[in-house]
């Protein structure tokens, strides 16, 4: 529940806040994000893909 | 709020901000406006509806004529918005609590800092030093724009209009003004409800009403900053959302908005080739290490095969003294054929 | 693979919902403005956020419709023996306290949550496990904790005024603890309130100890004095139900909100109030106050100085028992104590106990409600004072002539006499010299508010002056004048200043020097329109004057009760022809 | 192959079932154009004072362009970013790109009331503050760079291969010149709605609005040509190169992985929005059900679909998926244009496409699918031509 804010600067201070709790929230998320996404990749070798696209 | 925000934009861009607001703020701290300008005063507590205001509207802008005649006050019962054909309304209003009927005067409230004025792409709107927001409309596209930005819901279109559709709003009689005669609708109020001066004159008279009825009147002039500040301006002796207009404009004028954006968009000129092009040279630069180390993996491969060889060569040679020639021969042939297997089989790996 | 194929339709399904609730959602509240729509007003409306004392509030404050409760628990018959000890306990001797569910408030705020939470949604559960109709149960927070109400209040504080009290008495007469019923007294002996009979014994109004809050006075006797709010519904409410308890037909008083704090009932009250309490009855609520007395603004120095001839201003005549018989009760003028105001409080000068406002404040402020020019400001509101005085703004109604309306030296009094007068302490023989003096001044009042002769009042007015596309306005100005000067004959406010013959034509005529031949409006108000100044033009005068005065008065397109027979009703303001004809062309 | 393609397409019968319900359409809009350019907007269209802007402007304009941003992600992709293997997708691509700006200024001509003054704002005299301005210069602007993109490829079709070449060289700047045209505008597009912050419902409007629109353009564009492929590979399989064909699977994975990881950033963007400017409480009224609707049903879901498709190498999965997302969009564009603005006027002023709106929009994205058809079976666009291999 928000509470009640006298001041434009409370607000945007209490706005903000939960801004930058999101942020790193975030943050952290998109990490696990990103190994989801890659989880399955095949090997990391960085020349497999040329080698193959060379073929 | 909105510059803070927007800081926040410019932080996604990923860059830092101080042309864009800075240059902004400056500019707009050498602009003085039009203090002097003409401006209107509508005393809520004076109107009686008689629509005398609509009416003079009409005639003096050449309207058509509605169907129901403007002494039929019945047409108040509905409320009603400006259109095409009619610049100004007269909305009847029962405020809670209040015992009679307050009326509102609706129009264009010419501000200070047009919305339609910033969001026209081809600069139809332009507010005058007479106080009037005027419109070209050997300009006017047809985009609507306006219709969009403007928070007070005013300009109307031409819908029906097939080839020269125009925008449509309260000229505040311009070319009367400039005649030095008075705004139709102002002049035809009986009640001088409607009061025209100069816009810092104006202000003044709402407030000297204001501090002599400190009860019959709202301490509060709508439009004194609404929006930027308004032309038309309003007082009131009930709360003002009572007389649907809105409390929640808030005093930024509406282009300061869109400045934030607006100041985003060089920003996205000047570094995106830069951002790109650097990703451009480094993905090349990946292919061209890579294609270098597959080339060196193979001539390595190549190299040792050969050298392996040598090897053998030389040293079944010296054993070759002691045997006959054609022993020599034999052992000679073998070796080369070893040499030459092992070197295909260096290509290979 | 498979949880996939699982996944996929499981999230659709979800989404549908989602998708059809939120268009539900949409077409329910599109073109609302407001999320909340105001259903009726409401006089019961309790907003209960105690935990604000055991620290900031985590969620928004509870909105308690009391009687909402009341009226449906008694709905259920006889789940609702305990009646009001439902939802509130009994003490120790048997009184029924306020709190809900408990005697005094827990040492930790989750306590008390825990006694709000299981008595308020336990009740609920309980009534929805039998099917009945029930209040939020605990699903949602918000339902209870809606922090602003969504319907508007109503509640109008109820002051027991001189009618009230002379009723509550009434039922009282024979008993012997008279008084006692509602007034009482701390017996230091019995460490308790003890009832307090006799008139004598009753210490003032309940607001004299009883003050907005509850109040701690260590080593006070009491030391804790309820706050008027709890002691107020305490007594009545417990009385009330009490003597309703005793049957059907022993008249008893409302014991819900709205019974007391709801407009609507505040008008019956006052109804029963006149309908039951017999036309001469003496209605004084007696507190050794004066009939007539001298206001005295005797400067600060003087005090003790009795041969001090500096009166700030001259005193002025008080008719108490006149204003108490125009229905104000103690409070109106007077705060919880009943000082007089000049003494302690109100000095000329101004004094901590009075908050700095000194006598002139306290007398002539237009905010204060207490002060005499605030309140008689209020009498101006009236329909047939509204007319003019809606149109001066106070500034014109305060030329300094009028001082001298108030501010009166009785004749032969020397300075020297009243200065004593003033200093001496309070006693009866003070007190009957005070009221001789004000008796003296008031019986010099005219008794009518002095008039033009009729035939010096033109008949006919007629406004023309800017005749375009209406004719002239015939105005009949003389019947007007003295329909004025009727409206007000019996009110004497209205006597007292209206003292001098040209008041009531000053009323159009205004800021023009007093004479029986008044400027022409057109003297001040040009016929082109507004001036620079502001000033109406001509035509806005006139109309502003007509118009403002008839919507003033609410005789807009009435007929006025005492017109003449073939007077036509006062035309609409927006009715033109109603006043000048449409100009032929 | 080119003349053999045309040859049958030439050859065979003409009433198609394709043809005869393009035939159909294309009369109902020519009858429409008739009506809209006689009678005004107001005989076609359900638009008032109150709701100057309908679907035209919602899906014609906001839709067209964000969908056809997978001109400038692909040919970024492949150019910026160095991933050649999408060199395949780049043209149909492109040409979905020019075809999408191109029906916008087409439809545009029907919306705006004086059409022939399009080129004011930028010839005769600009309105540097408004928004509109910057979104017209560009799109103007882009339009023909996507032309010039596109050329290369009539070029070839008509076998003119000086000027060709000469093109081909340009590809670097142009790409880099599209991704910066395409980042002004779509973002633009969003700001355009900043200017009515007390006529957008308080869930859409963000001063992060330009934002939005620019991340959610992105991964429309991918969506878009994920799904334009789907379609293409059953209606158009047989003008596809090996080149394309093998190409496509790459695109899809990679899109598809892509696009679910914009989608997050943008999800977060969208929460960050809320928390700038604490609108959390309107989540729970009406709207609120609405706008979770859209950002978990056509963001989050299909974000994560992408992302299990993309770790599955499920294709079939990715390409459905691909729908939702440029559904999503849709939602999303018609949300701000529409159901969220003016959200505070009476449900009777509220606005709802006539059938001739409806109408006059079908029949632009017929036009478009007719003239995709058209280009796609003449010109080497699933195919590379076989006088110019592919040379990287």
């Amino acid at each position: 529940m928000t509470p009640a804010f006298n001041t434009v600067q409370e607000l945007a201070t209490y706005s903000k806040g939960w801004t930058y709790v999101l942020m790193g929230l975030s943050l952290m998320c998109v990490v696990g994000f990103w190994f989801f996404l890659h989880g399955r990749d095949e090997s990391k070798d960085p020349f497999k893909n040329v080698k193959q696209h060379h073929k | 709020m909105n510059r803070r925000t927007f800081l926040g934009l410019m932080g996604a861009a990923g860059v830092t901000l101080g042309t864009g607001s800075v240059s902004h703020a400056a500019s707009a701290a050498d602009v003085k406006g039009l203090p002097d300008s003409g401006a209107v005063l509508f005393d809520a507590t004076r109107c009686i509806g008689c629509r005398k205001c609509e009416e003079a509207c009409n005639t003096v802008n050449e309207l058509p004529k509605p169907q129901a005649k403007f002494d039929d006050l019945k047409v108040l019962e509905t409320p009603r918005r400006t259109h095409a054909d009619v610049f100004t309304v007269v909305n009847k209003y029962q405020p809670a609590g209040a015992k009679a009927p307050v009326f509102r005067k609706i129009q264009c409230n010419h501000c200070l800092e047009p919305a339609c004025a910033s969001a026209c792409f081809v600069q139809a709107f332009k507010k005058n030093e007479t106080g009037a927001v005027s419109y070209d409309a050997s300009l006017c596209v047809g985009c609507r724009y306006c219709m969009i930005a403007c928070s007070f819901g005013i300009p109307a279109y031409e819908y029906n209009e097939a080839l020269t559709p125009r925008v449509r709003k309260c000229t505040f009689c311009e070319p009367r003004l400039k005649e030095g005669k008075l705004p139709g609708c102002v002049e035809a109020c009986p009640k001088e409800a409607l009061v025209f001066g100069k816009r810092s004159e104006i202000i003044r008279i709402a407030r000297q009403r204001i501090m002599d009825n400190p009860d019959k009147y709202l301490d509060h002039i709508y439009g004194e900053h609404e929006m930027g500040g308004t032309a038309w301006m309003t007082i009131s002796g009930v709360p003002f959302k009572e007389l649907g207009m809105r409390e929640d404009l808030g005093v930024e004028p509406a282009g300061s908005y869109t400045s934030g954006a607006l100041s985003a968009v060089p920003v996205v000129v000047g570094m995106w080739p830069v951002l790109l092009g650097g990703i451009y040279a480094v993905s090349k630069r990946k292919d061209r290490i890579a294609e270098e180390e597959k080339q060196k993996a193979v001539t390595d491969a190549i190299a040792r095969a050969s050298a392996d060889a040598e090897a053998k060569l030389s040293e079944e040679l010296t054993k070759a003294e002691v045997a006959n020639k054609r022993r020599i021969e034999v052992e000679v042939k073998k070796a080369l054929e070893a040499a030459a297997q092992s070197q295909t089989s260096g290509e290979e790996e | 693979m498979e949880e996939r194929k699982q996944r996929i339709p499981r999230s659709l399904v979800f989404l549908a919902l989602c998708g059809v609730a939120g268009l539900l959602a949409l077409a329910v509240s599109s073109g609302h403005a407001t999320p909340q729509e105001d259903d009726g007003f409401r006089a019961d409306i309790m907003s209960i956020s105690v935990l604000k004392d055991y620290g900031p509030l985590t969620q928004p404050k509870v909105v308690f419709l009391h009687d909402k409760h009341t009226s449906a628990l008694a709905k259920l018959g006889d789940k609702y023996k305990a009646q009001c000890n439902t939802c509130h306990l009994k003490d120790k001797d048997g009184k029924t306290g306020l709190a809900f569910m408990r005697e005094a408030n827990p040492a930790s705020g989750s306590d008390l949550k825990k006694i709000y939470h299981d008595g308020c949604i336990g009740c609920h559960t309980g009534l929805a496990s039998e099917g009945l109709k029930s209040g939020p149960l605990d699903v949602q927070c918000k339902s209870c904790h809606a922090g602003e109400p969504a319907v508007k209040s109503s509640w109008q504080p109820l002051a027991v005024d001189r009618l009230l009290h002379f009723r509550h008495a009434k039922t009282q007469e024979k008993a012997d603890n008279k008084c006692g019923a509602c007034h009482h007294v701390y017996d230091e002996a019995a460490k308790k309130t003890a009832p307090a009979p006799k008139e004598e014994q009753v210490p003032g109004s309940c607001a004299y100890c009883h003050k907005a809050t509850d109040t701690v006075t260590p080593g006070g006797k009491p030391e804790k004095v309820r706050s008027l709010r709890l002691a107020s519904h305490g007594e009545c409410v417990t009385c009330h139900l009490e003597t309703a308890a005793k049957g059907p037909n022993t008249p008893s008083g409302p014991a819900t909100c709205s019974g007391c704090h709801a407009p609507l009932s505040q008008k019956d009250i006052e109804a029963n109030n006149t309908k039951q309490v017999p036309a001469g009855a003496d209605l004084r609520i007696k507190r050794h106050q004066p009939d007539r007395t001298l206001i005295l603004a005797l400067a600060p120095k003087a005090k003790n100085d009795p041969a001090a001839k500096s009166f700030t201003m001259a005193p002025v005549p008080f008719d108490h028992k006149a204003h108490e018989a125009r229905g104000l009760s103690c409070a109106s003028c007077h705060h919880e104590t009943l000082a007089s105001c000049g003494t302690e409080c109100h000095t000329v000068a101004g004094s901590k106990e009075g908050g700095q406002v000194t006598l002139a404040q306290a007398m002539h402020s237009q905010t204060s409600d207490h002060s005499c020019v605030s309140c008689h400001a209020q009498e101006q509101k009236k329909p047939e004072c509204a007319g003019c005085h809606s149109q001066r703004k106070p500034a014109d109604t305060q030329d300094k002539a009028a001082c001298a309306t108030c501010h009166t030296t009785p004749a032969p009094a020397a300075p020297e006499a009243l200065a004593a007068l003033a200093a001496a302490p309070a006693s009866a023989a003070r007190a009957d010299e005070l009221a001789r003096l004000a008796s003296q001044l008031l019986d010099a009042r005219p008794k009518a508010a002095p008039m033009l002769a009729t035939e010096d009042i033109p008949e006919k007015v007629n406004i023309g002056s800017m005749a375009k596309d209406y004719e002239p306005a015939e105005f009949p100005h003389r019947r007007i004048v003295l329909a004025m000067a009727k409206a007000i004959k019996d009110s004497t406010l209205a006597t007292a200043f209206h003292a001098d013959e040209t008041a009531l034509c000053r009323a159009c005529h205004h800021v023009s020097p007093v004479s029986k031949t008044p400027p022409h409006c057109v003297s001040c108000h040009s016929a082109s329109g507004p001036g620079p100044d502001g000033r109406p033009g001509l035509k806005a005068a006139l109309h502003g004057q007509c118009m403002g005065c008839h919507k003033a008065m609410g005789i807009e397109g009435k007929k006025p009760a005492d017109a003449p027979a073939d007077a036509k009703p006062v035309p609409l303001n927006t009715d033109c022809a109603g006043c000048h004809k449409q100009a032929k062309k | 192959m080119t003349t053999h393609a045309s040859a049958k397409n030439g050859g065979g019968s003409l009433f198609t079932p394709f043809n005869v319900i393009c035939g159909i359409i294309l009369l109902i809009g020519a009858g429409l154009t008739v009506l809209r350019f006689t009678g005004g907007l107001g005989a076609v269209t359900a638009l008032d004072d109150n709701n100057p802007w309908g679907i035209w402007i919602a899906f014609d304009l906001l839709c067209g362009v964000a969908l056809a941003a997978g001109g400038y992600t692909t040919s970024a992709a492949c150019y910026v970013f160095g991933l050649k293997r999408y060199h395949g997708a780049v043209r149909p691509a492109i040409l979905t790109a020019f075809l999408g700006y191109a029906l916008v200024v087409f439809a545009l001509h029907y919306d705006v009331g004086r059409p022939w003054r399009l080129p004011y704002p930028v010839f005769v005299q600009q309105g540097t503050t408004s928004i509109l301005f910057e979104v017209g210069l560009c799109v103007f602007i882009y339009l023909t760079v996507l032309f010039v993109e596109f050329l290369p490829v009539a070029l070839e079709w008509k076998g003119w291969p000086k000027t060709r070449n000469v093109l081909v060289k340009l590809t670097m700047a142009l790409t880099i010149l599209g991704v910066v045209l395409s980042t002004m505008h779509q973002s633009s597009l969003g700001a355009l709605f900043l200017i009515a912050p007390t006529k957008l419902h308080p869930l859409w409007y963000s001063s992060y609005l330009p934002v939005f629109f620019f991340v959610s353009s992105m991964f429309a564009g991918m969506s878009m040509v994920i799904f334009e492929g789907s379609m293409s590979h059953r209606w158009l399989h047989h003008k596809m190169d090996s080149g394309h064909l093998d190409a496509s699977d790459h695109v899809v994975l990679g899109f598809a992985k892509a696009a679910s990881y914009i989608m997050f950033g943008y999800l977060s963007l969208k929460a960050f929005g809320l928390a700038m400017d604490n609108r959390w409480h309107y989540l729970l009224t009406g709207y609120g059900a609405w706008f979770l609707f859209e950002v978990l049903g056509f963001v989050a879901l299909p974000c994560y679909l992408y992302a299990v498709g993309a770790r599955d190498k499920n294709i079939g999965l990715i390409r459905k998926t691909s729908i939702l997302a440029v559904l999503g969009i849709v939602l999303n564009r018609f949300n701000i244009s529409l159901v969220a603005f003016n959200w505070q006027l009476p449900s009777a002023d509220r606005y709802f496409p006539s059938l001739g709106e409806i109408g006059v929009s079908v029949f632009v994205v017929t036009v478009g699918l007719v003239a995709f058809k058209f280009i796609t079976t003449r010109m080497p666009v699933f195919f590379e031509h076989p006088d110019y291999p592919d040379h990287h």
